[in-house]
C-alpha cells in the first residue's frame, strides 16, 4: 500500500478496523469527530458494530458490553468526554476487559477549548476512576505513528486484558500527512474468559469487578499490579534523539515532541549539547530510560503543553540526581522552538 | 402606510431570510460587495415601497434590521 | 531545499483548505516531508479560513506556523492584514487581485498577483477561482512543474465528471503559465 | 417617525456566532425580547449549554452559568434554589437535552422545578459538524447516519414534548417553531407565557422550538425552513402538551 495524505482522525479510524475492530461506540465531541463519522460508515459497510451513544458514559460502557462479550471494540473522544469515561475505564480495568480509548485531548479545565493541549496526561495515566489500576497509555507524535500505535494498542489489550489508551492531541486529530497504513490481519487470539454465551465450552463465564471479601480483592489487586510491572519491565517504548553525547536531557511527548526535536538541532548548532528523550509509553513511563541519562547531563527539562503533568514523573525517575525544569505553554497555545531554546539557556551553569 | 428599513451591514451575514419574506420583495442581497466579515449584505432597494410591517426583522436571525414607520 | 512553510489564507468558501491539502499531495507525490493543518474551530459558515502546511526533506517538525512564513496566499484583505507581520524577511506572497486592490506589502518581500476571478470568467466557470490561485501558488513554491499538478487535480477529482476536472486544470494551467 | 422594530436590549450587542440563517438567533432574541418585555432581564440567570448555543451567556444581557454537556436543567436546580425569587432559565439544543441531559431533563420536571426550559430542536448536532441526533428524522441523512436514520438500528427520533409532559411535575410544554413571521410570532408568545409560568411560581415549562440547521442540513436557509414546516412539524406536532392551569 502506497502513502496517502491523510486526516489523523480518519486515519486512526482506518487504523483500528484494519486492527480487526469490530465495533465501535462513541458520542459527538471536537477534535475527534472525523473518527466517530468514519466508523459511521465504515462499520456499516465492513458489517461492524456502530452506535452513536447517548453520552459517553453510555459510550464506555457499550464498549464494557462488547469487550465482556468477546469482541475487539474501541471508543474515542475528547477531554471532557474521556472524564465521563472515567467509571467505565475502571470497571473495564477492574474486570480485565481489553478495550481500546482513543484520546484526542484538547485545552481544559472544564469546556476549555478545542485546540491542541496536553493537559489530559494525569487523566490518561493516573485517571479519575477509582482503586487500584492502570491504563496502558501510547502517545503518538504525527498520523503514521498514531495508526501504528492504534494497531499496537490492539494487540496490547488483547494480550493482558486491559484498556489501553491512545493520547493523541487535536493536532494529530487535524493534521494530515503521508501515512501507510499496515493492512496486514492482526492475529486474534482466543478469549476462553468472555462471557459471549456459549455454555458449549463446559463452564460459565462471569464478568465481574465485584469482590464482596477483602482477601480475595486483595488477591485481585496483586493480579493487576503484577500485569502493570510486567509493562513496567517489558512494554516501554522510547525515541532518543541525540542523547549519546547529551549534557542536557530534554523530555517531550506527542506533537510537541517535534517542536522541541527542532530546539534540538537549533541548541546544538550553538554548540550546547542538547538531546531528546520522547516516551512514546506514558504508562508505563520510560523511567529507567531518563534515570539512565542523568550521569553524563547537567539537568533535564520537561517541555509539555500543560502547567507541569509528566514532569512529576520525571522528577520521579531522575529521583533527585540532577535538577528537573519545566517549560509549558497551555490553553491551545503551542510553543515554538526558540522559547524552548530559551529556556534550556536560562537554565545552563547551575542553579541560579 | 409607509415605512423605513435599515440595515446594520457589518453583522449582516447574507442569508437572506428577510429578503425571501418581504411581502413587498423590495429587499435583495448585494452581490456586488462583501461586508467586513465576508459576506454580501441585504440592502432595500426601494424604500418607497417599504410598508413597515417588519416581517423581515421578525425574520433576521442577527437583529440586523431596524424598521421605522414614517407618519405621514 | 530550503523548508517551506505555507500560510493559506481567505473567507470560507474559497476554496482555501483545499489548495493547501492539493500542495500537500503535491509534495507528498514527490516524496517530501509534508504537513497540512486547518485553523479549526466551530462550525460556522464565512468568516475566515486558514491552513498551514510545511513542507521539508526529511522530516516535519512543527505542523504549526507561529512565524517565519515563507510563502502567504491570500484571498482577501483581512486575511493579509492577520499574516503580513509574520513573514520570513524574504518572503513571497501571493494575493488574490480579484479582491485585494491595493496592497501594503514590506519592503524585501516580493509580490505576486493572481487575478483569479478573471483567469476563472477566461476558463469558463468563476467556481474554479481557487484552482487558478492554487496554479500560481504552485508556481511561486519552485518545487513543482505543471504535470505535478495536474495529476493531482486528477485524483483529486477522481470519479467526477471529466469536463470538471479539465476545467480545474484549465483554470491551474493559465495561471502556472501566466507567471514568468 | 416612530420605531417598530429595533435590536432588543436584552441581547448583548457581540455578534451571534450561529451559521448565516440559523434560527437560533431568532431564537435568542424572542428569548431576550420576553425577558425585556417582562421586566425580568436584571433579575434573570440564564443557563447555558453545550452545542452550537454554547456561547449563549455571550448573547444574553443578564447574569449566566454556563453548564456542563446535558447537565443545564442540574445546574439551573442548584440556582433556583438558592434564588427563589429570580428567574432560571436553561437555552439547550437536542443533543444537549434530548441525549446526553435526558436524565437531568426529565429529573428536573419530575421535581417541578420553577424554571423555563427553552430546548431548541434543529435534529442533529450543529456544533460538532452535522452529526445524528436523538431527534433527526427517519432517512435523515447525517455525518453519523450517512445512509439516513435507520430505524431498526437507531430507533425513531424521540418526542421529549410529549415524554416530558408525561411526567406529573411538568407544568406547561409546548412546541412552537421558527419557520415563518405568524410562527415567530407564536413562539414568542409561548416563550413568554413559559416566563409568566415561573414568575407566578406555576413550576415547570418547556418551550420546544422546531430550528433550523441548514449547513448541517445541507440546504440554504430558505429550504431549511420549508423543511421545519413540512417535515420537522409533521413528525414533532405543534401544539400545547400540557398545561397545569388549562388542562389540555
Amino acid at each position: 500500500m502506497s502513502k496517502v495524505l491523510m486526516k489523523g482522525n480518519e486515519a486512526i479510524a482506518k487504523a483500528a478496523i484494519y486492527a480487526g475492530c469490530k465495533a465501535y461506540f462513541g458520542y459527538p465531541i471536537t477534535p475527534q469527530n472525523e473518527i466517530t463519522e468514519y466508523m459511521a460508515k465504515y462499520m456499516a459497510l465492513s458489517k461492524g458494530v456502530f452506535v452513536q451513544a447517548e453520552s459517553e458514559i453510555a459510550a464506555i460502557n457499550m464498549v464494557y458490553g462488547a469487550a465482556g462479550a468477546g469482541v475487539r471494540t474501541m471508543t474515542s473522544s475528547s477531554s471532557p468526554g474521556i472524564a465521563l469515561k472515567q467509571e467505565g475505564i475502571s470497571y473495564c480495568a477492574g474486570a480485565e476487559l481489553p478495550a481500546v480509548i482513543v484520546s484526542v485531548s484538547r485545552g481544559g479545565p472544564g469546556l476549555g477549548n478545542i485546540l491542541p493541549a496536553q493537559s489530559d496526561y494525569n487523566q490518561a495515566t493516573r485517571g479519575g476512576g477509582n482503586g487500584d489500576y492502570k491504563v496502558f497509555v501510547l502517545s503518538p507524535n504525527g498520523v503514521q505513528e498514531a495508526t501504528d500505535m492504534v494497531r499496537h494498542a490492539f494487540y496490547l489489550a488483547d494480550k493482558y486484558r486491559n484498556p489501553v489508551m491512545v493520547l493523541a492531541d487535536g493536532m494529530i486529530g487535524q493534521m494530515m500527512e503521508p501515512v501507510e497504513l499496515n493492512i496486514e490481519p492482526l492475529e486474534t487470539i482466543e478469549k476462553p474468559w468472555a462471557a459471549d454465551g456459549n455454555l458449549e465450552r463446559g463452564y460459565r463465564n462471569i464478568i465481574n469487578s465485584l469482590y464482596l471479601n477483602s482477601k480475595p480483592l486483595e488477591e485481585h489487586n496483586h493480579v493487576l499490579n503484577a500485569k502493570y510491572l510486567e509493562w513496567e519491565a517489558n512494554e516501554v517504548m522510547v525515541d532518543y534523539y541525540q542523547c549519546e553525547d547529551a549534557t542536557v536531557l530534554l523530555v517531550a511527548y506527542g506533537t510537541p515532541s517535534r517542536i522541541v526535536k527542532s530546539a534540538v538541532n537549533k541548541l546544538r548548532a550553538e554548540g550546547i549539547k542538547a538531546g531528546l528523550l520522547r516516551p512514546k509509553t506514558l504508562y508505563p513511563f520510560p523511567s529507567k530510560e531518563i534515570s539512565a541519562l542523568c550521569p553524563q547531563v547537567e539537568f533535564v527539562l520537561s517541555a509539555e503543553l500543560s502547567m507541569g503533568q509528566m514532569v512529576q514523573d520525571v522528577r520521579l525517575a531522575v529521583n533527585g540526581q540532577v535538577p528537573v525544569y519545566f517549560y509549558g505553554r497551555t490553553g491551545g497555545v503551542v510553543f515554538e522552538d526558540k522559547e524552548i531554546v530559551d529556556a534550556v539557556k536560562s537554565h545552563l551553569g547551575g542553579v541560579k | 402606510m409607509k415605512g423605513r428599513v435599515t440595515f446594520a451591514e457589518d453583522t449582516c451575514k447574507g442569508c437572506g431570510l428577510c429578503v425571501e419574506f418581504c411581502p413587498k420583495h423590495i429587499l435583495t442581497l448585494d452581490t456586488t460587495r462583501i461586508n467586513s466579515i465576508g459576506y454580501n449584505p441585504a440592502y432595500c432597494l426601494d424604500q418607497e415601497n417599504c410598508i413597515a410591517c417588519a416581517f423581515c426583522a421578525l425574520m433576521c436571525p442577527d437583529s440586523v434590521i431596524t424598521v421605522e414607520r414614517i407618519d405621514v | 531545499m530550503k523548508k517551506i512553510k505555507l500560510v493559506c489564507a481567505g473567507f470560507g468558501g474559497q476554496g482555501i483548505l483545499t489548495i493547501g491539502q492539493m500542495i500537500a499531495m503535491m509534495a507528498m507525490q514527490k516524496g517530501l516531508a509534508v504537513s497540512w493543518i486547518p485553523s479549526y474551530g466551530p462550525e460556522m459558515r464565512g468568516g475566515t479560513a486558514n491552513c498551514n502546511v510545511v513542507i521539508d526533506e526529511q522530516d516535519v517538525g512543527s505542523p504549526i506556523i507561529a512565524d517565519g512564513i515563507t510563502h502567504l496566499l491570500v484571498m482577501n484583505q483581512p486575511a493579509l492584514d492577520k499574516f503580513i507581520s509574520k513573514m520570513d524577511k524574504d518572503g513571497v506572497v501571493i494575493i488574490n487581485q480579484s479582491l485585494i486592490k491595493d496592497p501594503k506589502i514590506p519592503s524585501g518581500l516580493t509580490l505576486i498577483g493572481v487575478d483569479s476571478y478573471q483567469i476563472a470568467q477566461d476558463v469558463g466557470n468563476i467556481k474554479v477561482q481557487n484552482m487558478a490561485a492554487l496554479g500560481c501558488l504552485a508556481k511561486a513554491l519552485g518545487l513543482f512543474n505543471q504535470a505535478e499538478g495536474l495529476s493531482v487535480i486528477e485524483d483529486k477529482f477522481k470519479g467526477k465528471d471529466q469536463t470538471l476536472v479539465q476545467l480545474n486544470q484549465a483554470a491551474f494551467s493559465q495561471a502556472f503559465n501566466s507567471q514568468s | 417617525m416612530s420605531v417598530v422594530f429595533k435590536k432588543t436590549r436584552g441581547l448583548t450587542d457581540t455578534p451571534l456566532s450561529y451559521c448565516p440563517g440559523c434560527t437560533h438567533g431568532i431564537i435568542h432574541r424572542l428569548v431576550a425580547e420576553c425577558l425585556d418585555e417582562l421586566g425580568i432581564l436584571d433579575q434573570t440567570i440564564a443557563i447555558a449549554s453545550v452545542g452550537c448555543s454554547v456561547m449563549s451567556y455571550e448573547y444574553f444581557n443578564c447574569d449566566s452559568i454556563q453548564a456542563g454537556h446535558g447537565r443545564a436543567p442540574a445546574v439551573a436546580t442548584g440556582a433556583k434554589r438558592v434564588h427563589p425569587d429570580k428567574i432560571v432559565f436553561t437555552y439547550q439544543g437536542d443533543g444537549d437535552l434530548a441525549s446526553i441531559g435526558t436524565a437531568e431533563i426529565v429529573h428536573a420536571a419530575h421535581r417541578g422545578e420553577n424554571i423555563t426550559v427553552i430546548f431548541v430542536n434543529n435534529a442533529i448536532y450543529g456544533m460538532t459538524g452535522g452529526q445524528m441526533a436523538p431527534t433527526t428524522l427517519v432517512n435523515q441523512v447525517t455525518t453519523t447516519s450517512p445512509f439516513g436514520r435507520d430505524v431498526s438500528l437507531q430507533g425513531e427520533p424521540i418526542r421529549m414534548s410529549e415524554l416530558i409532559s408525561t411526567i406529573p411535575g411538568a407544568s406547561y410544554v409546548e412546541r412552537v417553531m421558527a419557520a415563518d413571521p405568524i410562527s415567530v410570532r407564536k413562539a414568542k408568545a409561548a416563550i413568554k407565557k413559559g416566563f409568566e409560568r415561573q414568575m407566578n411560581k406555576g413550576g415547570f415549562s418547556m418551550i420546544e422550538i422546531l430550528s433550523s440547521c441548514n449547513i448541517g442540513w445541507g440546504k440554504n436557509p430558505s429550504d431549511s425552513l420549508k423543511y421545519i414546516k413540512n417535515e420537522m412539524a409533521a413528525y414533532f406536532p405543534l401544539g400545547v402538551y400540557k398545561d397545569k392551569e388549562k388542562p389540555v
